[in-house]
């Protein structure tokens, strides 16, 4: 049987496949239960200084192409997470915190607070297309922000850094190459597309209360893919690929963009917490039956 | 792969109805597939979405039963015949129909029961309110075993002081329940107790309704996916049952400070 | 029955649906046929000053949420254009020619003569995102470029300019305002996202020989409706919806979200020649549902 | 609203038949639901992708059976058992089949119509080609009715000069044509004279395959959807049928400056 297991940043994992922020990473016990169907790690809800209600209903909508979302980083904030995640013994792989801020201070008085529980890294969001004040509403976006607020982190803690990036971004290149001068250890690509909006015709109006909101799923997966190739040219650093994953074949062609872990979220969608499990066999099966014994081997094979 | 659009469609009121003090039953123009025990997503354009249950159904008709409470509630309640709200779903797990079922409804739980009533005709109701002004759907299920905290209406007491003689008989093959969690907690403790599966249905604040966010988590569970109904074993392994709920950051508080409103009181 | 008659920048058209640059519309034969088909307006694929092979196939490819391609502006030239498009009387509605070029002059070149064939309007895609020399790629698309080429284009035809513009770009407002203010009559808003990219595992190779190319369809929905949503409120003049409108609801949603006109394009590969009377069908069963008399009632309706 | 996923699909070479001068036959693991007259979409990686025909089908292995000519003609002739190709399709509209059908081959046009020939095994088949050296599937098919130009092998002359006499029998209810265009131009025409129905396979450059581009149109057809196969009533419309074709770039050009590729001549 092929050989699942990958080290990213030297965390090893069960096999590549990461649970993405924001999807099922509110509590310890929900990511204690996506760890134990088969995620090989597990990202936590982004977490801010202060708690957050996020954008009022509706925060999370379907289309036929994926799902849209404005959640607007609803979390209980840094304090309360420090309680929620405190013991994180029974979760069967390995956790990643996701931190945001408004800016570099903020991002490293929390990133410094949350590094102190037992996560294996920290992930800096700085991507996210529909909260303001964060992500790319804030200008986060940008090679120099990436500097600054990886920078200030890595000035906080020495735990493996992974900075997530925007599909959207113009100069995604240098913002992969900002990060890693500055210390990160890991590039995440990729966080939502767009925005993009839905509209109710009967209503006559959006259906997001925020009007608009990020894109994920099947729709963003080619794009994600190509800033994963694009991405992986770029840096040395390991990548995260993230977007639109749903089947084995679809987290083989991420890692041969350049991949050394999957996220996977929006697939949770249709396919429950047991996709991790699924996806998972038919990797194995695919590796199997193409004679490719280990993960190492696939990391990158486009580019060769 | 995701396939199902999760989005909202219009649906117009057709006509309402005053049940009690505070609570107004809106007939909506929809046909649906509904198991008693699920939910749908109600959104009222430019203000919010919550979950609601249907509580009644009929050929080209749903009925959401509504306790005017906050603002989006009492919107809901004011919607006026041809106008339309949002609606998606249904969503989650329904109860599990066994034999010998004894229903166990506290307040504007009962909306959630009255299906499940309809559904099993024979099987016994019982339904506790705080006074006799709360009571609901008196006419609709003329057999039910009433109490109300202060006596004003059925047997003075809760809802669990006529279930136990029930139980201690040994003639009840399963517990459906909804209403507060409190009375919900000692529903299920008192059929633990004797040995007996209980079905409740939770309430938590809730985002996607399809079991992506995980914002309406109790213990590993998603109340709009893996429930709103869990039976006795669910129920059991989870610790947050009958003491905690989240409120929308994600803040874990007391049920008492999440409001109950299950309890029908504001 | 609802009256689907609309009017784009004094072009008369019998229904908003405009077939999209780039599928169908090779020569005036085809043209014709969309047009008999139902298309209110049709575009010619786009017409460069020389002769282009494009890219190598393969060129257009299919995923599971929308299309993907990187057809590379193959085109006959500009020379040979004139010939194919002489005659359009046979065509029943209004044609649109696409005109690109490398530069600002090349476009004014190019446009100055396509402008001298009987077409109603001349569209300037500056917004591709896989054709080196052009687009995305040629930095087309930022503010001053598109204030450039615009105004070109303007010194040389009095036809009305549609400038068409990427779903990618960050300053998509500041692009709609600079066309505006330059001279263009409407903003074809948008051009294929991305771009994205395919992999075949049992290959291990991009499948696009050109590696990426542009994601449009069902993927595509979402952002261009934002897009469109935003340019509506940002400009005064008119704007084309395209991007993934599959039925007369995709339609009505455009034009809710601010569009006069909307474009078809990848909804041809599932739904055939044939979709353009069926968007139409259904636009105009859901107006005499809804009590909508004409086209005007519905456009950027979700604003109001 | 586009539902199934147009990209290749890797194929092993099983192994591979010399069948004349500069023709060779790959058979592939695959199998595929294909009616004779459509094609498929072959993808050699980091070089081209372009259309061929099934030439023959057995249960789990089709074969392509390619004149070497240019680049990828020749990579692809020189694939080896083992290596693969992406196959994309079946597509397009493959001949319908009517009573008291001829069958005309010119040159490698011949591996279009063989699957048809399979299935209707007592249909005549006339097939010419330039010379005997150019024939092929003597074997696989003993009772064709050959001829040549130079005379080398069975009559000499053209393959319309053994239709004639049936058509003018009247014995012929429908052509079945694929070959060098000029050639079925010829057949059209003749049996257009003797009101008799043509069927043919036209060959024009492709990108898509699946009818979004319109890069292969002939006339307001586009060849690789609404065709490859067209019938007499459209190929009556298609002015461009027998004169024009266009280049890479969408440039018309006659059909002897397009290439003739189904003459099998360089
Ligand atoms: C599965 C399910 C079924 C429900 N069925 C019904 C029903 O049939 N009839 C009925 O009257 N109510 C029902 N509710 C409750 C309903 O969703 C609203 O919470 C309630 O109407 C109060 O809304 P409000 O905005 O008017 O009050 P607010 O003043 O905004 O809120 C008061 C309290 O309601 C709770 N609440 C608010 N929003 C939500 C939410 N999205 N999800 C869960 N709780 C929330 C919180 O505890 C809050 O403290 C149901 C809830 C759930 C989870
Ligand atoms: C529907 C269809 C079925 C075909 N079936 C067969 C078959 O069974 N066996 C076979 O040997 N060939 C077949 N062909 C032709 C084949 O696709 C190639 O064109 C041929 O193999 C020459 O390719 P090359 O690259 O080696 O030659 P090149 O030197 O590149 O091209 C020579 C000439 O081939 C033609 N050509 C090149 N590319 C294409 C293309 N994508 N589409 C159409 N014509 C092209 C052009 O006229 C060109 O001038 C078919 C073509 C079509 C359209
Ligand atoms: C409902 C939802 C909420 C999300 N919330 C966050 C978040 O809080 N922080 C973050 O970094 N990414 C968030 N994301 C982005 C995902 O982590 C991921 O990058 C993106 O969805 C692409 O992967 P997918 O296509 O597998 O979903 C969210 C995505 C969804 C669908
Ligand atoms: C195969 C293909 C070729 C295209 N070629 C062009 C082009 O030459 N010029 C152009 O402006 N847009 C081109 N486009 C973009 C379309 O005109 C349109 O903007 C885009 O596809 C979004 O609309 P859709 O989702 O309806 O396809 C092309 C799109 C496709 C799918
Ligand atoms: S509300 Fe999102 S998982 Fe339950
Ligand atoms: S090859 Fe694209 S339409 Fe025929």
């Amino acid at each position: 049987m092929a050989d699942l297991t990958t080290t990213l940043c030297g965390i090893r994992m069960a096999n590549p496949l990461v649970l993405a922020s924001g999807v099922l990473g509110t509590t310890r016990a929900i990511l204690t239960r996506a760890a134990r169907a088969g995620a090989g790690a597990v990202t936590m809800k982004s977490i801010s200084l202060e708690p957050r209600d996020g954008h009022p209903n509706p925060t999370i909508l379907t289309f036929e192409a994926g799902v849209i979302n404005a959640v607007g980083y609803s979390n209980p904030g840094v304090e309360e997470a420090l309680a929620e995640f405190a013991d994180l013994g029974d979760v069967p792989s390995p956790v990643i915190a996701s931190v945001v801020g408004r800016n570099a201070e903020e991002f490293a008085r929390v990133a410094e607070r949350m590094a102190r529980l037992p996560v294996a890294a920290i992930e800096l969001p700085l991507s996210c297309p529909h909260t303001p004040g964060y992500g790319t509403l804030a200008g986060q976006s940008t090679p120099e922000a990436t500097r600054e607020i990886t920078r200030a982190v890595r000035a906080v803690t020495a735990k493996p850094i992974f900075v997530k990036v925007s599909p959207n971004a113009q100069a995604l290149g240098e913002i992969a190459a900002a990060a890693e001068q500055a210390g990160a250890s890991a590039i995440t690509a990729v966080n939502s597309m767009g925005p993009g909006m839905v509209i109710n015709i009967e209503a006559r109006r959006p259906v997001l209360a925020f009007k608009m909101g990020g894109v994920t799923g099947a729709a963003l997966r080619p794009v994600a893919l190509r800033c994963v190739y694009d991405i992986y040219r770029t840096v040395r650093i390991p990548v995260i690929g993230t977007g639109g994953v749903a089947t084995g074949r679809h987290a083989i062609e991420m890692l041969m963009a350049g991949a050394t872990a999957v996220g996977v979220g929006s697939a949770v969608a249709g396919g429950g917490v047991e996709v991790f499990a699924r996806i998972a066999a038919e990797m194995a099966e695919w590796m199997d039956r193409n004679g490719v014994a280990r993960v190492e081997e696939l990391i990158g094979a486009a580019h060769r | 792969m995701q396939r199902i659009v999760e989005q909202p469609v219009m649906a117009r009121v057709l006509e309402r109805r005053d049940e009690a003090a505070d609570l107004r039953t809106l007939w909506l123009e929809r046909d649906m597939a509904f198991q008693p025990g699920q939910f749908v997503m109600v959104w009222i354009p430019e203000l919010d979405e919550k979950p609601y249950t249907i509580s009644a159904l009929r050929p080209g008709r749903i009925a959401l039963t509504v306790r005017r409470r906050g603002v989006f509630s009492s919107r809901l309640s004011d919607l006026r015949p041809g106008e339309s709200v949002g609606l998606r779903g249904p969503y989650g797990k329904g109860y599990a129909i066994k034999p010998r079922g004894v229903l166990v409804a506290g307040g504007c739980g009962l909306a959630v029961l009255a299906p499940l009533k309809d559904a099993l005709p024979d099987a016994p109701l019982i339904f506790g309110a705080r006074t006799r002004g709360e009571l609901l759907f008196l006419d609709r299920f003329p057999d039910m075993l009433l109490c109300t905290d202060d006596g004003s209406a059925g047997q003075r007491g809760f809802p669990t002081d006529l279930l136990r003689p029930r139980l201690e008989r040994g003639e009840v093959g399963v517990v459906y329940t909804c209403g507060p969690e409190v009375m919900m907690k000692a529903v299920f403790d008192l059929c633990e107790r004797h040995g007996v599966e209980c079905q409740a249905a939770l309430e938590r604040y809730m985002k996607c309704g399809f079991g992506l966010c995980a914002q309406c988590a109790c213990g590993d569970q998603r109340v709009c996916l893996d429930g709103p109904v869990f039976d006795s074993a669910a129920l059991r392994r989870m610790e947050e049952f009958g003491h905690w709920a989240r409120l929308k950051s994600g803040r874990r508080v007391t049920l008492n400070e999440y409001g109950n409103w299950r309890s029908c009181r504001p």
